[in-house]
């Protein structure tokens, strides 16, 4: 280790501003959790007018619905940390849910093949996508909208748009079960949770895949191997998707050929708040939240009877709150100069 | 203006998805009768207009290295307003204004969301998607509404001479953004504020003006391709914005791989829209299974966006 | 110095502050006309934030600042441009995808009547203007196909569309070759003639003594001293501008020189260029230097498996190695400190933290295959910030928010950490001041000394000679001259680089005729 | 013979219903001999205007439009009509075709909405799902409406529910729950298609109403069969166009239609419209769905009605 004899060095520079800086922290944080006061007002508005809000059942559905949205949502967040994005998840959601419903269901094969089938063809669809960005050099947002337009038609090619009732019982446990009075689909959540917490957050991989969202040449010169670890986020998006696309399958005991469809949506919307939420810090943490707070918004307006306009508003709204606290938090630290 | 090296591989790289369109169209009218007919032909024009109106917008923001997908939502807006206020009895030159408004007005809220507060195009444009879709939900109540009459369909279901109205308005409306985008002041900017904002501020001109212009034009656009797209079909049927969500992307980026490798094109975008109906009638002429348009449509955007990022050698990463 | 009417910028008691920084405090300034007037500070005193309060970038918190007598409230950047003011910026501000022309006349294109952009004048209009720094660009030319010095020589000709009266230059020789250095600084001659207030920052003194007739020395935000420069020795400017005495300029030390440690064979970068050969030995120096694009970046990026090379055989250590991509160059202990450090060598919205561990973080800072070890981490970064003294809050700040001169260690830092033994160096001292360049050469010295071999790139023959033991020099892609400093001089240096052939001929010859 | 082209231009074929039928007049046709060229516009009718439109300019023989909406399609049929190429509508209408197949779903809807009023006796809150935008369940909607607005004490909760074509299952699922966990009174649910109701279902039974809710819907999607065939299945009932009947009609129509010469031969010659009827299924109480009779001529049915009355017989 070549460790410089610092004393010799006389430097003076500089030593002056450091010590104010710490002053900017304060009011920063009040901005950035703007988003949990609003939502903490708006549960206490809903229970209010609807005591039912409350109960351990609707924190019950509040939780499944999040989980089956919450693994795209990881998915989605791993490819947006390291710059990309993928639009192929609800497809590839499908793809994975429509291919094992009928393995299982119309071709009679065991259910653990079926599933692994599935989530074996995300994570095929997620490698062809990486590859693309990676090796062909194209930009995410164009090829996994090439793919989406794919699969649409492989989905549409296998099932003839026939839905496939599922026939297996103990396939729809995986998504109605409860284990210890608890919904197997937290246990899933909790699991691949805790696993992506870690593999981001505590691993190399993970700290490199959000140093490439950051700046891509400089990781690269610094030796990361970003297509190594773009690739990666691309398999990964893929794997995690097939979890939504046969849990929803395995949760309404049916696959239907637009199954996936909602999850592009969603798990972008999730995960966008998740990426905002920390100020691009912690995003697994922050997509958990983010696919939590848009549940939640959603069930408590259905509770209020409210008609679909108010669906479609209530998305427009949180998307606009959550990126204007993440802006106004990091603009009072950089204040933006040319903005009067 | 253009000054690169010619080389086989240049051309290939630049006009990649050209030449896939021409092959296209060349195979399709020898494997079947029925496409290289004018009737076929014009009617893959007509098809493209609206959502060749709508990539234009689209490719206007896209230059200034932005992104809005609010149109998914103008789109249908526009639509059930058009529907609405005609069957309430409004005159065609009054509802016209509201329509050409309502783009006024979304195109204003995505600059100032995006523009004047800062806010990341992708997200912000998203979020306005969302609201006008709650908005033409209110308008419509989920309802179907038709316009019977025909001098307002004339419109657009009309023609002069042998040529279809609707023909005419796509390459009217090409050839002003084209103009606009390459031949004027304005247009140069536009495109230098895509690639360096701060030398365009540096020469002191307007930047946060110019793109608030460029989303109010494309809003403007987007609202004439809604108003377009409602009096082709003849009635504003529920989320007409979301059904051309995806098709409009993929035309701008088809566009990208057909003249100027990787960046956002008028003429490039204009193929792009014809290329995807080209697809769709030539598949069609030819009997084949219906899923194959979809697989064939992603499947050669994908390659012609490849062969044209091929050279770039670097990872592209997404601004939002 | 003359009367009222012969100020042309003058500012009141100007105040400033970004969130826990006061860039500026109360600080008067005046330029008077027709003078070229230095502006001197530190890294982070403050030179270009004062500069871009005066084009009206920035909006000042307090204070009044008259151009030419009139207040310049309210105005924005075009009304200043009117009052004939126009401004080089530190950082190059052009666009890669339009041409040279399209660059130099952007806000100023001549149009027909339907607004239609006149292609054909625009082009004259540019090369006039072109005309008057160099001779040497093709202005259908795409920027992007430019070098950064020939780039910096199209950014000062688009200043002048305007006729400025007014010219200010913040650091623009730190991108200019000495060629191209030359050629600017008779542009700004004949500037002067025509009687062009000219504001100049740098922080090359060499410079600012050849050309400057004023010095303002600003220091933590505050004006310190105006002078005539030379009523000012250097030593006193630089006393001024660090508030202290630096009595060597370059820690010149004589390091024992080892075995051969990197050597190079037929490396052919990329199309252009051809067939560089050198060794590099153990504590040695090596100096790359040569004028406008000579390839010296790319000979390093080459090197280190930045880019793809055409061909050619690197050997570390005696054994040759494969070198594809950065990772086999590091895996072979090389390091790369790159040229852009904002662009190539940091993560802006990370912090100091997890920048600086980022090369070695497999390789030191984890347990078993990829398992962070953050205590590890947080005790080796705190352990360089200060033996580096690197001025930052802590390890968690965003290193975007630190002085450029506090990034560049940073980067150095973070190739500390990666145990390498072969360090280039890529123009590492550019836009740095005087204190931070001093820190700079003292690390390289050490490493030296330690046993590493180093390969510095530079454009700043003084540095190169006191600093290298060796020094190559290139010209168009290849390696035309391989020199011992101490057998050399800045003019032979300067003769070989400008593309000379034989120095010792050439000199004996005009010694001849005299 | 040449071989005959036929056009089958689909609005959707995201559901059984809708596949099943598609597959059948492809069956049948090709069992003909004709060659058979089936689009999706996969719900956009922009797009499916435009597949019909490629259809006429290939000059097809026969064009089916299946599903969508006719005022979509009057300028190109106008021009498939003067090219000669006849055109048969499923589940829509259009002026320019030789013969509408529709489906019966307003005396299928009022039949069910009875049966909904008669499982809640005349009172209760009960909450509606739909689609927006679709022809077919517009007339569905309304006619539920019709029968139970003459029920003020049947309450609906909010407006119809619009549910995501895309996600019918899980949306209808989560709308059904919360509505039971902010009306725990809830006593029917209405739904104009197959999918929401096996949500629903699931709902219910989740949240162990199965005694207290009713649901009708219609379409007897596979899926929602499924679901109505577990033990447990809150009471349902549904009615169902068969895709196999209605499709067979649509193709058999368009075959005879391609026999003519002209398009007006054929429009001359063949119904212009036909309903195909629609079955029941009812776990519970299906005696509201008696068979309708029909009497074959006008003296079985005065015999039927005023036989043994005083009325005298006016023939
Ligand atoms: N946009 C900004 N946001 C926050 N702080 C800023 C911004 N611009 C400058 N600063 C801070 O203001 C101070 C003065 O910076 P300035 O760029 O004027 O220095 P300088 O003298 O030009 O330095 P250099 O020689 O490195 O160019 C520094 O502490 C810098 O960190
Ligand atoms: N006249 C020229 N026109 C266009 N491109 C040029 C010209 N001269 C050099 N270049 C380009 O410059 C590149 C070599 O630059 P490189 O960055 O290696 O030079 P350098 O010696 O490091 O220069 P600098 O001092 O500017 O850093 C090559 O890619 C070459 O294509
Ligand atoms: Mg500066
Ligand atoms: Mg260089």
């Amino acid at each position: 280790m070549n460790k410089s004899n610092s004393n010799a060095v006389s430097t003076p520079a500089l030593a002056n501003e450091p010590a104010e800086k710490a002053s900017r922290k304060g009011n920063l944080h009040l901005i950035q959790y703007g988003i949990f006061i609003i939502f903490g007002l708006y549960y206490v508005i809903v229970t209010i007018l609807r005591p039912g809000f409350l109960s351990l059942g609707n924190f019950y559905d509040i939780f499944i619905e999040t989980s089956i949205i919450s693994f795209v949502s990881f998915g989605e967040a791993i490819v947006i940390a390291a710059g990309g994005l993928d639009l192929s998840v609800g497809n590839m959601a499908g793809a994975a849910a429509m291919l094992t419903c009928h393995l299982m269901s119309n071709m009679g094969y065991d259910i653990w093949v079926s599933i692994v089938a599935g989530v074996a063809i995300g994570g095929l669809i997620g490698l062809g996508n990486g590859l693309m960005v990676t090796r062909l050099h194209m930009n995410s947002l164009i090829a996994t909208l090439g793919t989406m337009f794919v699969l649409v038609g492989f989905l549409y090619g296998i099932t003839g748009g026939v839905s496939v009732h599922i026939v297996p019982e103990n396939f729809e446990y995986l998504g109605n079960g409860t284990f210890l009075n608890i919904p197997i689909p937290m246990y899933i959540m909790a699991v691949v949770f805790v696993l992506a917490y870690l593999f981001m957050e505590k691993t190399s991989y993970g700290r490199n895949i959000t140093m490439i969202g950051g700046n891509i040449e400089a990781c690269r010169l610094s030796g990361v191997n970003i297509k190594k670890l773009t690739l990666m986020t691309f398999v990964i998006c893929g794997f995690l998707s097939t979890f939504s696309g046969i849990l929803l399958a395995a949760r309404q005991a049916v696959g239907n050929v637009d199954l996936g469809e909602r999850f592009l949506l969603e798990g972008f919307i999730a995960a966008m708040l998740g990426t905002v939420i920390f100020n691009g810090k912690n995003i697994i943490t922050g997509t958990l939240l983010g696919a939590i707070f848009l549940v939640s918004l959603l069930n408590g307006l259905t509770l209020l009877g409210a008609g679909p306009q108010w669906m479609y508003f209530a998305q427009g709204a949180l998307l606009l709150v959550a990126i204007m606290a993440n802006y106004y938090s990091k603009r009072s630290m950089l204040k933006l100069p040319g903005k009067k | 203006m253009q000054k690169q090296p010619i080389t086989p591989k240049g051309i290939i790289n630049n006009y990649g998805a050209t030449f896939a369109f021409i092959i296209a169209i060349i195979f399709f009218s020898f494997a079947s009768q029925g496409f290289f007919s004018g009737q076929n032909l014009q009617n893959i024009l007509v098809q493209s207009t609206s959502l060749g109106i709508c990539a234009f917008g689209l490719t206007f923001v896209l230059i200034t290295g932005e992104i809005d997908l609010s149109y998914g939502g103008v789109i249908g807006l526009v639509g059930a307003v058009l529907a609405g206020m005609l069957k309430d009895g409004h005159s065609i030159g009054l509802v016209t204004v509201v329509c050409l408004a309502i783009g006024l007005g979304t195109g204003l809220l995505n600059a100032i969301l995006i523009v004047v507060l800062n806010l990341p195009s992708f997200l912000a444009s998203v979020a306005v998607m969302f609201i006008c879709m709650g908005a033409e939900r209110i308008y419509n109540q989920g309802v179907t509404t038709w316009i019977r009459d025909p001098s307002v369909l004339s419109i657009v279901q009309g023609s002069v001479g042998p040529v279809p109205l609707p023909v005419l308005y796509l390459f009217a409306l090409f050839f002003i953004c084209w103009f606009l985008q390459t031949q004027t002041k304005a247009g140069q900017y536009v495109r230098a504020l895509g690639e360096n904002i701060s030398a365009v501020k540096e020469v002191g001109i307007r930047a946060s003006l110019l793109k608030s212009g460029v989303f109010v034009f494309a809003g403007l656009i987007f609202a004439f391709a809604g108003y377009i797209e409602i009096l082709r079909i003849g009635g504003a049927v529920m989320y007409a914005g979301s059904h051309l969500l995806l098709s409009v992307l993929a035309a701008c980026f088809l566009g990208t791989a057909t003249f100027k490798a990787g960046k956002a094109n008028f003429p490039g975008t204009l193929i792009g829209a014809f290329f995807l109906y080209t697809l769709l009638s030539g598949f069609t002429a030819l009997g084949m299974k219906f899923y194959l348009v979809p697989f064939a449509q992603g499947l050669i955007l994908i390659i012609s966006v490849a062969i044209s990022s091929a050279r770039r050698g670097k990872i592209e990463q997404v601004q939002f | 110095m003359g009367g009222q009417e012969n100020i042309v910028i003058r500012t009141e008691q100007v105040s400033k502050s970004f969130p826990g920084v006061r860039a500026l405090k109360e600080l008067d300034f005046e330029v008077t006309r027709g003078e070229v007037h230095a502006l001197c500070g530190e890294n982070g005193a403050g030179k270009s934030t004062l500069m871009k309060i005066i084009v009206r970038e920035y909006v000042e918190d307090e204070g009044n600042i008259f151009i030419e007598g009139h207040n310049v409230e309210g105005l924005g950047i075009r009304g200043v441009q009117e009052l004939g003011l126009s401004i080089i910026h530190q950082e190059l501000n052009l666009i890669p995808m339009l041409t040279v022309a399209q660059n130099i006349c952007l806000g100023r294109e001549p149009v027909n009547w339907i607004g239609k952009i006149d292609w054909k004048s625009m082009r004259k209009m540019a090369e006039e203007f072109l005309s008057e720094v160099t001779s040497e660009i093709d202005v259908e030319n795409f920027v992007e196909n430019l070098s950064i010095s020939e780039q910096q020589l199209v950014a000062i000709a688009r200043s002048l569309v305007t006729s400025p009266r007014i010219l200010i230059l913040d650091e623009p020789t730190a991108r200019l070759d000495q060629k191209s250095s030359d050629s600017f600084f008779s542009f700004i001659e004949r500037a002067k003639q025509k009687d062009l207030t000219v504001v100049y920052i740098s922080h090359r003194l060499e410079e600012i003594y050849r050309i400057c007739d004023r010095v303002t020395v600003l220091r933590d935000g505050k004006k310190i001293i105006t002078e005539q420069i030379n009523e000012l020795p250097q030593t006193e400017l630089v006393k001024y501008m660090l508030g202290r005495e630096i009595t060597q300029q370059v820690p010149k030390e004589s390091v024992p020189i080892g075995e051969v440690k990197l050597s190079v064979k037929d490396l052919f970068p990329k199309e252009k260029g051809a067939n560089i050969n050198f060794d590099l030995k153990s504590g040695e120096i090596l100096g790359i230097v040569g004028s406008i694009g000579a390839g010296k970046s790319e000979v390093a990026r080459a090197i280190f498996g930045a880019d793809p090379k055409k061909k050619g055989t690197i050997s570390v250590a005696g054994k040759e190695v494969k070198i594809n991509t950065p990772q086999d160059a590091i895996r072979e202990g090389l390091a790369l400190i790159p040229e852009e450090r904002r662009d190539q060598g940091l993560v802006g919205n990370e912090s100091v933290r997890k920048n600086m561990t980022m090369a070695a973080l497999k390789k030191k800072f984890c347990v078993g295959p990829s398992w962070i070890q953050k205590d590890k981490e947080i005790e080796a970064v705190e352990t360089s910030i200060r033996t580096l003294r690197i001025a930052t809050p802590g390890t968690e700040q965003e290193v975007q928010f630190l002085s450029g001169g506090t990034q560049q260690k940073v980067v150095v830092a973070k190739w500390l950490m990666s145990d390498s033994s072969i360090y280039i160096f890529d123009e590492p001292t550019k836009g740095i001041d005087v204190g931070g360049k001093y820190d700079i050469y003292k690390l390289i010295v050490d490493l030296a000394r330690q046993g590493a071999g180093i390969i510095f790139i530079s454009n700043e023959l003084m540095e190169v000679l006191s600093l290298c033991d060796r020094v190559l020099v290139m010209f168009n892609g290849q390696i035309i001259k391989g020199l011992e400093t101490v057998a050399t001089n800045r003019e032979e240096l300067l003769f070989y680089v400008m593309g000379g052939r034989d120095y010792a001929e050439t000199a004996n010859n005009s010694k001849g005729y005299h | 013979a040449k071989q005959k082209v036929v056009g089958v231009s689909n609005l959707w074929l995201g559901n059984d219903w809708n596949a099943r039928a598609n597959q059948t007049i492809i069956d049948y046709l090709e069992k003909k001999g004709c060659k058979v060229i089936s689009t999706n516009a996969g719900g956009k009718t922009g797009q499916q205007k435009a597949d019909v439109e490629n259809f006429v300019s290939m000059k097809v023989d026969g064009i089916i439009i299946k599903g969508g909406e006719g005022d979509a399609f009057l300028d190109v049929s106008k021009k498939a009509w003067d090219a000669n190429i006849p055109i048969v509508t499923v589940i829509m209408f259009l002026p320019y075709a030789v013969h509408n197949s529709v489906e019966d779903s307003w005396q299928g809807s009022t039949n069910l909405a009875v049966w909904l009023v008669n499982q809640m006796r005349g009172s209760g809150k009960y909450i509606g799902m739909d689609a927006a935008g679709w022809h077919t369940l517009e007339v569905r909607k309304r006619a539920y409406g019709e029968v139970l607005r003459w029920f003020p004490e049947i309450k609906m909760i909010g407006k119809w529910h619009e549910v995501n074509p895309a996600d019918p299952v899980n949306n209808a699922y989560k709308i059904t729950k919360a509505t039971l966990r902010a009306h725990p009174d809830l006593k029917g649910v209405a739904t104009t298609w197959g999918l929401p109701a096996v949500g629903a279902i699931k709902a219910i039974r989740e949240m162990k109403k199965e005694k207290q809710v009713s649901i009708i819907s219609i379409d007897q999607e596979a899926a929602l069969l499924a679901q109505m065939h577990k033990p447990n299945c809150p009471a349902t009932a549904v009615v169902g166009i068969e895709p196999i009947v209605q499709g067979t009609e649509a193709a058999k129509a368009l075959w005879a239609a391609m026999e003519y010469k002209t398009v007006q031969e054929a429009k001359a010659n063949l119904p212009a419209l036909s309903v195909i009827g629609v079955s029941y299924v009812a776990t519970k109480g299906v005696d509201e769905f008696k068979p309708k009779k029909i009497y074959k001529s006008v003296n079985a049915c005065w015999d039927g009605n005023f036989s043994g009355t005083k009325l005298k017989k006016p023939w």
